[in-house]
């Protein structure tokens, strides 16, 4: 039986993968460490391809046993294998393509997500942390910007708030966050509740949601 | 979802263009000409074109066609003395024209391809080339501002693709053409070649697939078009 | 003049870094990493370096010694947070260090390398990153301006070199290194096999010879070093 | 029987070839169109690279006959030859080259150089020429700049001039000049002959050279 918590986790990277399974068109995505590394085992459509920031376009799913090969990882320092029709390129064609917008969406992880798309998921001031990775030019870069987290923080403090107090790795950027209690998206610019997970009532979402949201005429439940 | 072909016929890749676009054509001389494509911008008939090119090939070839039948506008290039006729219609205001030096040309494509707006570089500053430009200088060197060049559709030639798109080029045939692949909104592509997913180094890839929007296949019959 | 070999013991290599040198090393955690390059600089004992270089390894392992034998004055990169030891040097004031956006850092090294002193991107606007740097907006949207990387010397891995000195690379182990051979007054580069020259496919070198001033073969016994 | 016009270019060729054949060090070369060209027949050095700015390091010698391969062409567009250890690129990469300071030097033609090493070669503004090449980027971006050319015009006017009248290509980026008749250097940023051709008097080159030259304490006869 998977813990509540994996199930909620396997949650969110499901319905990010309906999201990308239903596209028309060719999508080129980046996936960041945590859920959004998840994603990668629910793509069923073959029109979805798979970017490493740190070189790779055609990621496969990951390394078991005698497959690892310790200089093919992804942007997590994973073993990963190789698609049909892959390829590699040093790190400045890499982000050339994501700060290019060649590459359709991105999913991340983060701290905060606030009302106005404000995304904070690089570091938590404490001392202990200095590094930004690829967040900063994914935010910026990509198509779609694509929030995969868990609705608060271990502590029960809201994620999405009226106004990120941590360190901003791009502001306006968010597209749409998915949570295990819900899906929102930006409309015109607005903070948008579009999916309501079964069992979650309005009031209980908004106690769990510092930041004001509108709810959409057409609000659907969580799509599985 | 399955993934759908690229390989499309000339017809169909070629409404992709329509008139008033700008359009990056690949090419050094007559090495790494999209010729198919060429012909078929041609017949299309698309006026009002900018095309940005390394050159205009020679009086009435390869992309000599395109002036000889009235379809541009302007031109964003580097050198048009192979073919007179580009001087005779800039001079007589026929045509507008916008020299870069060579380099700075290939770079601002690339630029136009990666994100990155405008570039310092120290190529040409002080010359013809240069005026109205800013400069600032850097490292005690004086350099220009240059901006990123962007294209419409980009019409470009390769050696061999995969069937998801993948480009491998040829010799000096490569020049400008993986460049352009990166900087315009819809690229096509003539390749000699469609061998299947899977079939190309990934080492060797050139261009990555993800700039590829529609692939022409060379049939032997058409190779000389 | 007959050609003079590249390839040279590690000892006459590293002799090129002095303390003080500004040194760029190939890496993405553990993958590309030259490692018996890394060694040697460790034995060298030259001090008060600035390491160039996306991370820096684990505590104690890669380019994590550097910092435990005191040879570093600077680092310039994009993610410490793999080796605590970097945050810690850091933050008690022992080590300068410069965060860059893991693509600003890669273009800003390419720009080293193609003599472009600096450019304008998108990235980081308004971010903690971005304190103290011009900004100007182009098509409607605010970039900054990045300055070029150099550096005295460049330690890489690469797959394969030819006697000539051009390379190829394996994987996602290719990352910053082909964009740091360029960067830097002399380039060092550990390979796992030197072949004669004309034995790499012309279209698939990554690498041009021009890059690389000396090459390390490794050897089997030295290849977990 | 060569003709007197193809034995001072051949000579002018041979001249500057002596001049890499004799380093000691590893030299990636430029050659521009004319005699800069024929440098390479006379290349004996294994140390010798020779980049073409349209995508290639390690030309060969000019095809011919059924080693032509219109792909495969200098950036004269003359089919050219590969050698052993040559590779392409695209011309972002080959002009990176050039602009990094990684080609140490280029030869080229001019059409005036001056005493303050100003170079014009690109273009005569007499509304039929219109296109620049890798001129400015070779000036400028070259290690050592040679200019290989006649010493007067055809019709007899001197092309070494006070102050370029002609569109200028670089500032300042002139290292040499080899004529038939003699060779200068800058030499603290001044113009100075350092060889001369036997049976050329120094009276006769002043008459032949507008800008005025400093005399090296070292002239020697033109080297061959």
């Amino acid at each position: 039986m998977p813990t509540p918590e994996i199930e909620e986790r396997t949650r969110i990277a499901k319905r990010i993968a309906r999201e990308f399974n239903h596209s028309q068109q060719r999508m080129i995505i980046n996936l960041g460490v945590g859920i959004p590394t998840m994603v990668a085992n629910y793509i069923r459509s073959e029109l979805v391809f798979i970017q490493a920031e740190n070189g790779m376009l055609g990621v496969g799913r990951k390394a078991v046993e005698t497959e690892i090969d310790p200089l093919l990882i992804n942007a997590g320092r994973e073993p990963v294998t190789q698609t049909p029709g892959c390829c590699y390129f040093d790190s400045a064609e890499s982000f050339g393509m994501i700060r290019g917008g060649h590459v359709n969406a991105t999913v991340i992880g983060a701290f905060q997500v606030d009302a106005d798309g404000n995304i904070a998921n690089w570091v938590i001031p404490n001392g202990r942390q200095l590094g930004v990775g690829g967040a900063m030019d994914l935010v910026s870069g990509a198509g779609q910007v694509i929030v995969a987290m868990i609705h608060r923080t271990g502590k029960g403090k809201p994620k999405i708030v009226r106004s990120c107090s941590l360190p901003v790795t791009g502001y306006g950027e968010a597209d749409m966050i998915v949570t295990e209690l819900a899906v929102f998206r930006f409309i015109d610019k607005k903070l948008t509740l579009v999916e309501i997970f079964p069992g979650v009532d309005l009031e209980t979402l908004r106690r769990q949601t510092e930041a004001d949201f509108e709810v959409s005429a057409d609000l659907t439940e969580y799509l599985q | 979802m399955k993934h759908p072909s690229k390989i499309v016929g000339l017809q169909e890749a070629i409404g992709a263009v329509e008139s008033g676009n700008r359009i990056m054509i690949g090419n050094f001389g007559m090495s790494g000409l999209p010729a198919l494509l060429i012909q078929a911008l041609v017949d299309s008939g698309a006026k009002d074109l900018t095309i940005i090119s390394n050159d205009l090939g020679t009086p009435g070839k390869g992309l000599g066609r395109l002036l000889r039948n009235g379809q541009i506008k302007a031109l964003v290039g580097n050198y048009y003395n192979w073919n007179p006729e580009v001087p005779e219609a800039y001079f007589s205001k026929k045509i507008d024209v916008t020299l870069l030096p060579q380099g700075t040309f290939a770079e601002a494509i690339r630029a136009g391809g990666v994100g990155i707006p405008a570039f310092f570089t120290p190529t040409g500053v002080g010359t013809d080339l240069a005026e109205g430009k800013e400069t600032r200088v850097f490292n005690g060197r004086t350099c220009l501002l240059e901006k990123a060049l962007y294209a419409d559709v980009a019409l470009i030639w390769a050696y061999r693709a995969d069937a998801l798109g993948n480009l491998t080029y040829y010799k000096t045939a490569r020049n400008f053409n993986p460049l352009m692949a990166m900087a315009a909104k819809v690229t096509i592509v003539e390749v000699e070649e469609v061998l299947p997913a899977g079939a190309l180094d990934p080492e060797c890839i050139v261009t990555p697939h993800l700039y590829v929007d529609y692939i022409i296949e060379r049939k032997p019959p058409h190779a000389d078009a």
